[in-house]
């Protein structure tokens, strides 16, 4: 069929972003942030885009509700997982993948209570960011069972 | 008395005469030969439209549309194709690209772009769609005066070669549990979709090559995934990495930018293929009609599923409406121009197309599309699109 | 520990462990969309072969030649499309550009640019070759080492959009005794040639556009005349006038330049159509070969009196052939991509490929094809491409 | 069929090089030239692309027979009425269209009598042209006798 010319690949050599932190939790990895230590580097970093409360914008603001953004990220998507790992790799979207491992805890923290998911004192981790219980989440349409195997 | 000018009854010009007009390029050498060609310079104002959201906090985040009311035919110039970039078009040096594929196989494996030279390569014209292509018909609550670039813009087609993606699967050996696959492009978000991997063994391409050459920068040199259909993110840019998973990643773009709000208020997460469409390009928005008399009513017809099948053309604002001809090849996944000649008498009037595909889809009207969304809901817009003509003959989006 | 990462058999790397390579690009971010876009900075090198036969006194009489061993697929990107320019390629300004049609028609007329977009358009892909191409191969005692794009790239091909030549033509009311057509160029020589008039109303097309946009100003800008099949030359650059005679001028181009000494001493003036041709585009000359195993022989095959049938490859300098597939879709004079999967074994061997069209007719060996002719004949040489692979991999133009 | 949109064009609209001189002389203008005449302008306009006595080139030499090129337009061309239009409208290559019918007329003499085709003493005009009996002419295969109605 081919040239067989591909190379091994080791996991070392595997950058963090070739991979997605899972929605049960697989490939988060060390570290911990709360909503307060997020809510400072959300002021710092994040607020020129998204807003001094993450309301305002100007850009998809992930708070909700708001006046801008149907589908705040911190009430809409169905995992709490994709906050970690989105900040992680993409944001801030001028500087990304400059953010520690504990500031992308921090910020999905603070984005999650600030949309009122979790509390204020709850710290995120690889054990308790699976385990956040998003809002939206049953709201989705299975495709698969309405439109069968092969919906597309 | 010129030479045999008299004879049989051939017109021909007295030389000394009549001059006509002798344009001054006809006097003088020309331009050599050139490496790589452009556009005229007359043709400079075709160009892309640029749309940045956020052109003050985000100039990265930027999208260009293609005018396509200045093009003909089906092939998108590749210097014409739309762009969507969710943090800007990144330098990659091919040299040092590699392309992953991980996960669930038996052998993870790079591959540099030199490697990938030597595999088999298919070719497929395809047209790739922005899931948010004609937003602006579809939330604005009254229509936007503006060209098909800017409403329809996101919207190409090209002519794609690569290597199949299941060789380079099978190569690293998908293991049974291994069911979807995280594609992750090398651009600063490092964008990633999941796709199931059904699609990706059955005709999803690692394109190395647009219209020929090497696939533009914009499009994700020097590699793009290419799923014929599948709404364009899912087309990941900039390729890098394949990670074969049992399940769904539910990534930024799955979770909240490309899901539909429908009416109910509950949400499709998941819209693969682009629905059947079409749209007149010419006449169109901001065109000017050059009085009454015979048109040519021209445009493009595409489905994600597969091919398009009729087109039919209303002059008279759906009351009624004839088939248009469908100009040959009609290939699966890709832009279809249709045809049909139009004497318009000067009244006003409103033009429309709606398309079938082979699968039986027809493209509904506008109030039946919003009928199924929330307000909200900008995704997969393919309603009719009606042109307004006016008696002094300009040419307007309305909506019926 | 991380997370759920043991769970299931999904290996998830350990993120704060092993980084892997980040590139800078990742980590910045990317360029704004813009309204008209280039091939990647790296690709720079993939330009046309220039070639200027008498650089220090006619710089104008240039040629260049798409690199066909660059590309993959059919399209040839316009930027890379292949000139001869007999004059240099002139300024053309398209606000005073006109198409004349005169001679022995009912109503002499003239057209501007913005009056011919009202006119119907058809669309279709088609190849251009000019006669010479080729050349070296014909007349060079022995074979030239180069690559494809200085040996064969007078090629290519493009979707053309434009208005049927009949609609013109019916429209100035062509007379009973109008039997050929003089199509002229407004280029400096303003270089003319007698096109029979059968086939201006078959099939003749007055190409606007090029692969979507306006036609290039290499290939014509405004406009030029499209004769699908016919040898280059015939498809008149900058066309600007349509003289309708009882009898061919015997231009310049029809006198010499394109006219084919053949084996007796005798002369074809007008040689119409392009024969049937393939050629081999991956592996070709100038490549060398990376080591023994699997290859796919990749080439396109063409001819201008229809589709291409069949094409047989040989591995083994002709002892043997086999069918390659044909890339669908199989379209009347246009490129055709053929393929088929090759192991090389690392020893010394010759391939070919040899193209069959619908008519029956066979692509010839090179004895067969120079026993026709005179041996300055450098004009419609179509014979068999052969490469030679050394036991080093290097990939040599030979004569067999 | 189409929008009939084109305009009426009249003769004094059309510039010469829009029609071509026929082989019978049709479309000839007023005007004559000698050899002699013809041999000065090549002298000064033609020589340094064409060579010093229209053999040497470098490009396609127009007289024959030369070591450079199998088809030389004084001896090989059918018609000597094409030597008199594309001279007038293409030559020199850098200046086309420069030239005066006279001098058209003078440098397709001069070329005819280079190639041995007329004397020395004999005008070029609109009626001597065409009856130029070039060497070549019925050395053409008539494809049209040998593949039919439509030869390609
Ligand atoms: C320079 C502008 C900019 C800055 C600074 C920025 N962002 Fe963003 N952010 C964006 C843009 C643009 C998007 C949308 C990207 C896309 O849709 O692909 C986005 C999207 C997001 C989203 C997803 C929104 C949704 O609903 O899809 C989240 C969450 C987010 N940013 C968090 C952050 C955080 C946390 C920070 C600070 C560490 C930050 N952003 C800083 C521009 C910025
Ligand atoms: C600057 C270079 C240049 C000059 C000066 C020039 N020519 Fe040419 N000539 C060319 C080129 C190049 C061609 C070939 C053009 C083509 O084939 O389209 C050519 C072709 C010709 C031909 C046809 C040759 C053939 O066999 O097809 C004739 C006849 C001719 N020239 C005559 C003249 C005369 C007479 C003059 C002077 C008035 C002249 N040329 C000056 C460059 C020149
Ligand atoms: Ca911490
Ligand atoms: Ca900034
Ligand atoms: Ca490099
Ligand atoms: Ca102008
Ligand atoms: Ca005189
Ligand atoms: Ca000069
Ligand atoms: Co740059
Ligand atoms: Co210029």
């Amino acid at each position: 069929e081919g040239p067989d010319l591909g190379q091994p690949l080791t996991s070392d050599e595997i950058p963090f972003y070739a991979t997605y932190v899972m929605p049960d939790g697989r490939g988060l990895p060390e570290g911990s942030g709360t909503p307060a230590e997020g809510a400072e580097i959300f002021a710092a970093q994040c607020t020129e885009c998204h807003g001094i409360t993450g309301t305002e914008g100007p850009v998809m603001p992930p708070v909700g509700p708001n006046e801008i953004w149907a589908k705040p990220a911190g009430s809409y998507w169905p995992y709490a997982t994709t906050l970690f790992d989105y900040i992680r790799r993409a944001m801030p979207l001028d500087h990304p993948k400059s953010l520690s491992n504990d500031q992308a805890y921090a910020l999905a923290a603070f984005i999650l209570e600030r949309n009122g998911v979790i509390d204020a004192d709850t710290a995120m981790t690889a054990e308790t960011l699976p385990m956040v219980e998003m809002p939206n989440r049953d709201n989705f349409v299975d495709v698969w069972a309405t439109q069968g195997a092969k919906p597309w | 008395a010129s030479g045999g000018a008299m004879a049989a009854g051939l017109a021909v010009p007295h030389r000394a005469g009549a001059q006509g007009v002798v344009p001054e390029w006809v006097t003088v050498a020309g331009h050599r030969a050139r490496g790589y060609g452009m556009p005229a310079e007359a043709e400079a104002p075709v160009q892309r439209a640029i749309i940045e959201p956020w052109q003050d906090v985000a100039p990265e985040f930027s999208l260009s549309g293609t005018p396509l009311q200045r093009l003909r035919g089906t092939i998108t110039p590749s210097g014409l194709h739309f762009e969507v970039h969710h943090g800007g078009r990144p330098d990659v040096d091919p040299d040092q690209h590699r392309l992953m594929i991980h996960g669930l196989v038996d052998r993870p494996l790079q591959f540099d772009l030199n490697s990938l030279e030597r595999y088999p390569m298919v070719t497929a014209t395809h047209f790739l769609e922005c899931a948010g292509n004609s937003l602006v018909n579809a939330v604005m609550p009254e229509p936007l005066q503006a060209g098909c670039d800017v409403i329809h813009g996101l919207l190409s087609n090209s002519e794609w070669s690569g290597v199949p993606m299941s060789v380079l699967m099978d190569e690293a050996g998908v293991q049974p549990e291994g069911k979807w696959v995280v594609a992750v492009g090398s651009d600063g978000p490092s964008l990633a979709r999941s796709i199931p991997i059904e699609k990706i063994m059955e005709d999803g391409i690692l394109a190395l090559y647009q219209n020929g050459e090497r696939i533009r920068p914009e499009q994700g040199y020097p590699m793009r995934l290419l799923l014929p259909g599948f709404e364009g993110n899912m087309n990941v840019k900039w390729l890098t990495s394949l990670w074969v998973t049992d399940a769904p990643a539910h990534t930024k773009h799955e979770s909240g930018e490309y899901t539909e709000i429908l009416a109910d208020g509950s949400s499709v997460k998941f819209t693969f293929a682009i629905g059947v469409k079409s749209l007149i390009t010419h006449p169109s928005a901001t065109m000017t009609m050059s009085g009454p008399g015979f048109y040519e009513i021209s445009g493009l017809a595409w489905s994600g599923v597969g091919k398009v099948a009729r087109v039919e053309v209303s002059a008279d604002g759906g009351a009624s409406w004839a088939d248009a001809e469908l100009v040959e090849p009609v290939l699966p996944r890709a832009l279809t121009r249709f045809r049909m000649p139009w004497q318009w008498d000067g009244s006003p009037t409103i033009l429309m197309s709606r398309a079938h595909d082979d699968t039986g889809a027809l493209q509904p009207a506008r109030p039946d599309w919003k009928a199924r969304y929330h307000p909200s809901n900008f995704l997969h817009y393919n309603a009719i699109q009606p042109w307004n003509v006016t008696a002094e003959g300009e040419v307007q989006n309305v909506y019926l």
